[in-house]
């Protein structure tokens, strides 16, 4: 009896060692693949170039007083066209400065990506965690929560609770943690199910670890890696959706948020006023793209499956 | 056996999923204040208010409100649309009609231009068309509709002045009947080319702008589907029958890549669902979407109710079908549980 | 190195492709949609019942078209013309009893309505009494109901009035409102018939009246279409009506000028869009009646405030507060920029075009920086700043109005914040609705009227409508002299002594200011220029058009 | 180094094959070097290790690698088919002496030289393939006939449209069907009457063809299982179908990779008998990859032993067990499995196959032979004669250039 137990024990602190560096060599395989694909590398370096910017607005723009994510309104320069003196990406309707939208707009962006993706995927994973690691009733109910919440389409759900608390951007940020969490619930989960089979969480068991050490350390890692996907994935989708939030009217007035300046600008498209709405928009596309183009090298490298036989 | 208690769990689970939407609906709703804001005005007297308020049942407790909503959709009244300014029954299948027409010519498209353009990527992996098609499908994903609608509707309707918008001609429209709401039907079964024609025409751009992402979303999965196909081994066992690269690819590879694209369906028609949104606001096509925005915006919520509780509805119904076939298509599926 | 360095490098650039892009949108020459006039609408309405439409909402519109009022205002000028009556009752012509209590209106003969009944006095007391007897809180019954003491059919052809106090506007605010339209007792009554205080379902989506125009039909969300009537009693209109609806502003402006559309409704902030557009004619004359305004509220509840807001409940008791809010903000920054430079400024209330307007009363209409602020120096908010919200409709000329407050009062001074709650349309009316209301300050319009008293009386009066819900009498430096002045300004008959005495208001109320009030918005409108007989009048509900008028 | 018993041509020499593989490591010499004979009418075994390029050898056969990121580096592999008996169809008969074979009329091709429709033209016709798991080499949405039909259509449509008692100059629709290349509007085509009641005698002579390929393997009720689809049957049964169809159209070389190692001990040995059985009875020859030895000894007339891209050792069945030269062959067999060890494992050898990118020029088992000596380490060995028909590629039995020579004693760590 202590024989079979001392080499379980031998064999689980192995496998848990060898799992670690399994682990890293797969890591550094991942970062090799994805610099591999020039798609990933330009998604990257459009990445960095709006985090640079989001990161030093204040110091590329002067920010607005006394609310910086305001547009600075020149009521006196409206409607100008790019190249005006100032203005150099022209102005809207309401006198703002385009090149400033485009600008802290990108910060904007993060904040929403940010905070959406961020408190999502923390809500996700405990949830999901506890679903998959408590099972029984409790796995129960909080999936078919989780089926309920991904029977209604996430624009539309999004759209009806931003509706509900009326507009703003804090209401847009609010309505689409309320949507994505449970993604990341579903994937926690099963990751969690999947996880909890592998030998090495049986070995850990057999040694007596305890449930929140095997989670912390054995299962928690594993799952990080669909997890990243997902959340590079919604980074991007996160700010096509609030965009498309703001379109269609749920944004607040006059915020320095490319949604809106879309929203805004839109209404003068049809008098050849083309400039404000088409640069923000392009640099959603552009972040949304970048975002898309990073996750799928990401999945791509980490999907055993691609690599070549 | 399988399948059948796979379908039997899953019809069992459809009911409990609608009952939780319509409570998250109604919950979401109630959160939101008034749902009779749009009738009322500051001159208003308290009783008058009231009034109003009683009109709709609002002074009960709320679940009753619950119970009552319930009960009325079950005998077909989903409430007042303020917006329409109608039973939101009798507008309804109008708009659905339009937006379905919208959705399934959008659906159509990308289907066949996904799987075609897939295929084509798939077979030619890690090549030019590949990587083109692979643009394509990403730029899809990340494309802000409402913008790629308004940049097409500046280039074909306001400056170049040949695509239409709206959904017909209004007396093309008059001189057909109308049996079904979807006009492209009704102008086949009225046997009056112009008329389709003319629907088809206002139905170009709009199409576009919807099936640009759908087709982004059905490529980009048959292409992994076919590349994942050509991998495996009976490819080759086909191949070294003998077989032409044409035929092993679309009789074998193709054939097969199509099952699990089967699942993107489901994906893809949430999709076109939710753009149908900001599709109809920008082309003022008169459906389910465009009266969806606007009874949000002026807190229609007996509309916005419907929407949500009858979208969902079908998101799962579709979902439901999408799943059920491809238990029933793909045999590895059975084989492999 | 300067942000400006690069900068000029990236203007250059763009300034030459800004050039290459912003081509002209190519004419339409020939005349589109030849019979038909295509109207495209701000509004979907919200229905077509006379007795359920509410002021200022998209039904009315249609309503004007179909309907016909006993009496009528005529394009040119604001003075009344028979219509289904064939004359304007006055005391001289016996219309009106001497004591101003009875009115008698002889009706038209051989007028039908759409479905071929004929019109008699039953119809018009029918309809007045529907209108009262349902009284939807949400339509207008109160301006027949306030005045109207009893109807009385006199004989097939004659139908008379009894109002419960004389009034001198009965004529003017009652009769030629749309909820006195005279709708087809038979359809009513085949159709549901009068229930308290219920709409009615048909009568909200259908129309049977005597107007030019027959309604045909309305694809909610697309557009209403309405036929001539060739039976019409007047002259024939010429056109067939198409009113699209619910399109966004640019769609509109777009419409135009392609050519589909001939005529649109636009607020000022489009109209530069459209001018020097060729086939496109741009109508802009005289102010609309309803001054663009935000509310101080003395009247907040405890707690009731949003979160965010600092300020004490009582915070606008304070005058200078009030006065310094309007010293403060850049009325030529809102009227140049999103009303285009169509309005005029006039912060108070007795607008422009209306009795008892005096020019030489002082108007905020400049902002003043300096005044603002020793103001809110003097009232101690100064160092410790304050924030505040407003609450406003979303989309419109109200949020834009609201963000150039925001701008003002944040540059005069950091710590000052203003956070603007642009909501939808059915959360404002709700929160508007409300009484006490739980914003410090929000943002709309008046609704118009011909007198001034009744903007006295709305908008000023320490009892009156939002005297009362603000909690006027809590702030006014002298409540009880500010009534006085209004209620005798309301019965005193001497145009000259009244004029003094809205003259004497005005002034007082500059120092004492309730509002603020941005501007007063110019009367615009834009259609094609085959458009023949093209007339407005800012009497008629909005959009202001009678289509009947139009040829092309 | 022919076989004298034989005499005759064999049917396929391997001469230098080289295929490289591109991989983000670099270039994987996967098969680096490889030539040998398979002789007409025997079962030559290739055995070696996971990885070692065996399945990649068999499969240049027929031209089945990837293309990106396979390279055919180089070298040749001629094929010497056989003309078809015109009398008996390859069935055999007097005429052929019963060889099914028109004697006089082989033509030797190099298979990585002809164009992609000539190798068409052989695959499935002239060389056969079975692979390792009938359940994957299997279509899974085509119903087990519709798949061998498809040999058939490919390589038999003369044969089909006679069976079916059509005129041999059908053209048109008809043909396109009978050889599987519809073009649009076939469809509709065959629906007309008449072409649709020649559509069905197509159809029951292709159901006969193919019955009578399934009852070649012994299957139960021939006709029944064509309905059925793969997932349906048992993996024997499965083997079974994908012999039939190797087998349909009578190929002179049939590539069997590892087709036993997803079975069953007991099913790998009826299976395995089939093989044989049909073998002998068709003088097809046979490249039987696998990495068991003792399966490899029970079928194989001779034996190759692959390592690391390369043929290490080559001979006769018999004198290669009896007296096995190569120390990987020794170490092979040493481990060979017996009853209760799992198979696939080759334990006793230390160490693994090594990465094959750029490999040094050294021995490749260097690292995991007991008896490595200093030349070793900078001299590639080649294949030579050890003796009559056993070639061996190691520096023990033919010096090295240096003159060195490691012996089996010793061994070093």
């Amino acid at each position: 009896m202590t024989d079979v137990q001392q080499t379980r024990i031998a064999a689980g602190a192995m496998t848990a060692d060898t799992a670690f560096r399994v682990r890293m060599r797969r890591l550094f395989g991942v970062l090799q693949g994805m610099a591999s694909n020039p798609a990933t590398v330009i998604g990257l370096v459009v990445i960095a170039l709006m985090l640079v910017m989001a990161i030093f607005a204040p110091w590329i723009l002067e920010p607005n007083s006394p609310d910086p994510y305001q547009m600075p309104r020149d009521w006196g320069a409206v409607r100008k066209p790019p190249g005006t003196p100032g203005h150099p990406l022209g102005t809207t309707n309401e006198g703002g400065d385009v090149l400033y939208g485009v600008i802290w707009g990108s910060r904007t962006s993060l904040q929403l990506s940010l905070m959406v993706v961020g408190s999502t995927m923390i809500v996700g994973t405990i949830v999901g965690s506890i679903a998959g690691l408590v099972g029984g009733w409790v796995d129960e109910v909080l999936m078919r929560l989780v089926d309920v919440f991904l029977s209604i389409p996430e624009l539309i759900f999004a759209l009806a609770i931003a509706a509900v608390l009326g507009p703003s951007f804090g209401n847009i940020i609010l309505a689409l943690a309320v949507v994505l969490w449970v993604k990341y619930a579903r994937i926690m989960r099963a990751q969690v199910l999947q996880i909890k089979q592998h030998d090495f969480v049986d070995a850990a068991r057999v040694i007596g670890d305890t449930k929140l050490n095997i989670y912390l350390r054995d299962i928690l890692p594993n799952a990080v890696t669909p997890v990243t996907v997902q959340a590079t994935l919604d980074m991007g989708n996160v700010v096509l959706i609030g965009a498309t939030l703001s379109f269609i009217g749920l944004s607040e007035a006059g915020i320095a948020e490319w949604g809106v300046l879309v929203s805004e600008g839109q209404a003068g498209i049809a008098s050849g006023r083309w400039w404000a709405s088409t640069f923000p928009g392009l640099m959603i596309f552009l972040w949304a793209l970048a975002f898309n183009l990073v996750g799928d090298g990401l999945r791509d490298a980490l999907d055993p499956r691609t690599e070549g036989r | 056996m399988q399948l059948r208690d796979y379908i039997l769990r899953r019809l069992m689970v459809l009911p409990v999923l609608i009952i939780g939407v319509s409570i998250v609906v109604f919950t979401l709703t109630r959160i939101g204040g008034s749902p009779v804001g749009i009738y009322l005005s500051h001159e208003m007297t308290p009783d008058e208010v009231a009034e109003i308020e009683a009109r709709f049942n609002l002074d009960k407790p709320v679940w009753v409100q619950y119970i009552y909503w319930i009960r009325g959709i079950a005998m077909g009244d989903f409430g007042w649309s303020g917006v329409a300014a109608a039973p939101v029954a009798d507008v309804f299948p109008l708009k659905l009609a339009a937006t379905m027409e919208l959705a399934f010519a959008s659906g159509l498209v990308a289907l066949f231009l996904g799987i075609a353009l897939g295929t084509y990527a798939g077979a030619r992996r890690n090549r030019l068309p590949d990587h083109l098609t692979r643009i394509v499908a990403v730029s899809g994903a990340s494309l802000p509709q409402f913008w790629f609608g308004i940049l097409l509707l500046i280039i074909f309707w306001a400056h170049i002045g040949i695509a239409p918008i709206g959904r017909s001609d209004a007396a093309i429209f008059a001189s057909i009947a109308h049996p079904t709401g979807l006009y492209t039907i009704d102008a086949i079964l009225a046997g009056s080319p112009t008329a389709l024609w003319d629907a088809i025409w206002h139905l170009v751009l709009p199409s576009i702008t919807l099936g640009y992402g759908a087709t982004a979303i059905v490529a980009r999965m048959m292409r992994s589907a076919l590349v994942e196909e050509l991998q495996q081994d009976y490819v080759d066992a086909a191949r070294a029958k003998g077989l032409a690269e044409r035929i092993v690819l679309k009789r074998h590879a193709r054939r097969n890549a199509l099952v699990p694209t089967v699942t993107v369906i489901g994906l893809t028609f949430g999709f076109l669902l939710q753009g149908t949104i900001t599709v109809e606001i920008i082309y003022r096509w008169p459906g389910l979407g465009r009266w969806m925005a606007d009874s949000v915006l002026r807190g229609d919520q007996a509309t916005l109710m419907t929407y949500v509780l009858f979208t969902s509805v079908l998101f799962l119904v579709v979902n439901l079908i999408v799943d059920l076939v491809y238990a029933n298509l793909d045999r590895r599926v059975t084989l492999g549980k | 190195m300067t942000t400006t360095g690069w900068r000029n490098g990236l203007q250059a650039g763009i300034a030459a492709l800004a050039l290459a892009l912003a081509v002209p949108l190519a004419a339409t020459a020939q005349v589109n949609n030849p019979g038909l006039l295509v109207h495209a609408a701000d509004d979907e309405p919200t229905t077509l019942d006379p007795a359920q439409v509410e002021p200022g909402e998209g039904g009315e519109t249609v309503i004007l078209q179909v309907y016909d009022r006993l009496l009528d205002i005529g394009p040119a000028s604001p003075e009344l013309i028979p219509s289904l009556a064939v004359a304007v009752p006055s005391v001289e012509n016996g219309g009106i009893s001497s004591d101003g209590m009875t009115y008698t209106f002889m009706l038209r003969e051989g007028v039908t309505f759409h479905d071929g009944t004929a019109f008699t006095a039953d119809d018009v007391k029918y309809s007045w009494d529907r209108a009262m007897t349902m009284d939807l809180p949400e339509g207008n019954a109160g301006a027949l109901s306030d005045v109207v003491a009893s109807t009385e059919v006199v004989d097939d052809m004659t139908f008379r009035a009894t109002l419960s106090e004389p009034s001198a506007s009965f004529l003017n605010s009652a009769v030629v409102s749309m909820v006195a339209s005279i709708v087809s007792q038979d359809a009513v009554e085949a159709n549901g018939g009068v229930e308290a205080g219920t709409p009615n379902p048909f009568m909200a989506g259908n129309m049977v009246g005597t107007g030019p125009y027959k309604f045909v039909a309305w694809n909610r969300n697309e557009n209403i279409q309405l036929e001539v009537n060739d039976d019409y009693w007047g002259e024939n209109a010429k056109l067939d009506v198409r009113i699209e609806i619910g399109g966004d502003p640019d769609v509109r402006v777009l419409g135009l000028r392609a050519g589909e559309f001939d005529t649109i409704e636009t607020d000022p902030s489009f109209i530069a869009d459209l001018e020097g557009v060729e086939g496109v004619t741009v109508y802009s004359g005289g102010l609309l009646l309803e001054p663009l305004h935000i509310g101080f509220n003395l009247n907040i509840p405890e707690g009731a405030l949003p979160s965010e807001d600092t300020i004490p409940v009582d915070f606008f008791h304070d005058p200078r507060i009030r006065q310094a809010f309007n010293h403060a903000f850049d009325y030529e920054a809102f009227l140049n920029g999103p009303l285009a430079g169509f309005g005029a400024f006039n912060a108070h209330y007795t607008p422009i075009g209306i009795f008892g307007h005096d020019p030489n009363a002082p108007v905020y209409s400049r902002q003043n920086y300096a005044e603002a602020e020793r103001l809110f120096r003097e009232a101690g908010v100064w160092d410790e700043g304050f924030t505040v919200s407003v609450i406003t409709e979303e989309g419109n000329l109200f949020a834009l109005m609201c963000l150039v407050l925001k701008d003002s009062i944040e540059r005069l001074n950091p710590k000052f914040r203003i956070n603007v709650l642009a909501v939808a349309e059915s959360v404002f009316d709700d929160a508007h609705a409300q009484n006490p209301l739980e914003y410090a300050m929000w943002a709309k319009n008046a609704d118009p009227a011909a007198d001034p008293n009744f903007y006295m009386q709305a908008y000023q009066h320490p009892d009156g409508e939002w005297g009362e819900v603000h909690g006027f009498a809590n702030g006014y430096r002298d409540a009880e002299r500010v009534a006085s002045l209004i209620d005798q300004a309301a019965v005193e008959l001497d145009p000259a002594k009244r004029a003094a005495l809205y003259s004497e208001l005005q002034t007082m109320l500059y120092e004492d200011p309730m509002w603020l009030i941005g501007a007063q918005e110019g009367v615009v409108s834009a259609h094609r220029d085959w458009l023949m007989g093209f007339a407005m009048q800012p009497l008629w509900p909005r959009p202001s058009l009678k289509f009947a008028f139009f040829d092309k | 180094m022919l076989d004298a018993q034989h005499g005759a041509a064999p049917v396929a020499s391997v001469r230098d094959l080289k295929v490289y593989f591109q991989t983000k490591r670099g270039i994987v010499h996967a098969v680096d070097g490889v030539s040998f004979d398979i002789r007409d009418g025997e079962t030559l075994g290739l055995v070696g290790e996971t990885g070692c390029g065996k399945s990649v050898t068999g499969r240049s056969f027929l031209r089945l690698l990837p293309v990106p990121p396979g390279i055919q580096a180089g070298g040749s592999v001629m094929f010497n088919g056989h003309a078809v008996c015109a009398a008996c169809a390859g069935v055999g008969c007097g005429a052929c002496g019963s060889t099914g074979r028109q004697a006089g009329r082989d033509s030797s091709v190099d298979l990585l030289g002809i164009s992609s429709e000539d190798m068409r033209r052989i695959r499935g016709d002239r060389i056969a393939m079975i692979f390792q798991d009938p359940g994957k080499a299997l279509n899974p949405t085509l119903p087990i006939g519709a798949q061998i039909a498809e040999v058939f259509f490919q390589h038999r449509t003369e044969e089909l449209i006679a069976l079916a008692g059509l005129p041999a100059d059908t053209a048109g629709a008809i043909r396109r069907f009978a050889s599987q290349s519809p073009r649009f509007g076939d469809g509709w085509l065959l629906a007309l009457p008449g072409a649709r009641a020649q559509r069905r005698q197509v159809e029951a002579a292709l159901a006969k063809m193919v019955a009578s390929a399934l009852a070649e393997t012994q299957v139960p009720n021939p006709v029944k299982l064509m309905a059925r689809y793969p997932h349906e049957l048992s993996g024997g049964m499965r083997q079974r179908v994908m012999i039939a169809q190797a087998l349909a159209c009578n190929p002179d070389l049939l590539i069997a990779d590892e087709p036993t190692t997803a079975l069953d001990v007991t099913v790998e040995a009826r299976i395995l008998e089939l093989i044989r059985d049909l073998q002998q009875r068709r003088k097809t020859s046979v490249l039987y990859i696998s990495h068991d030895l003792s399966l490899v000894r029970r079928i194989s007339d001779r034996v190759a032993v692959m390592y690391a891209g390369r043929i290490v050792e080559i001979g006769a069945t018999a004198e290669i067990f009896a007296n096995p030269r190569h120390p990987y062959t020794r170490g092979l067999m040493a481990a060979a499995p017996s009853a209760d060890t799992p198979r696939g494992k080759l334990a006793a050898i230390r160490g693994t196959v090594p990465e094959l990118v750029d490999p040094p020029s050294a021995c490749r088992f260097l690292g995991r032979c007991p008896h490595e000596a200093g030349a070793c380490r900078s001299n590639d060995p080649a294949l030579q004669v050890v003796a009559p028909g056993h070639s061996v590629a190691c520096f023990i039995d033919h010096p090295a250039p240096s003159g060195e020579r490691p012996t089996y004693d010793r061994v070093t760590a």
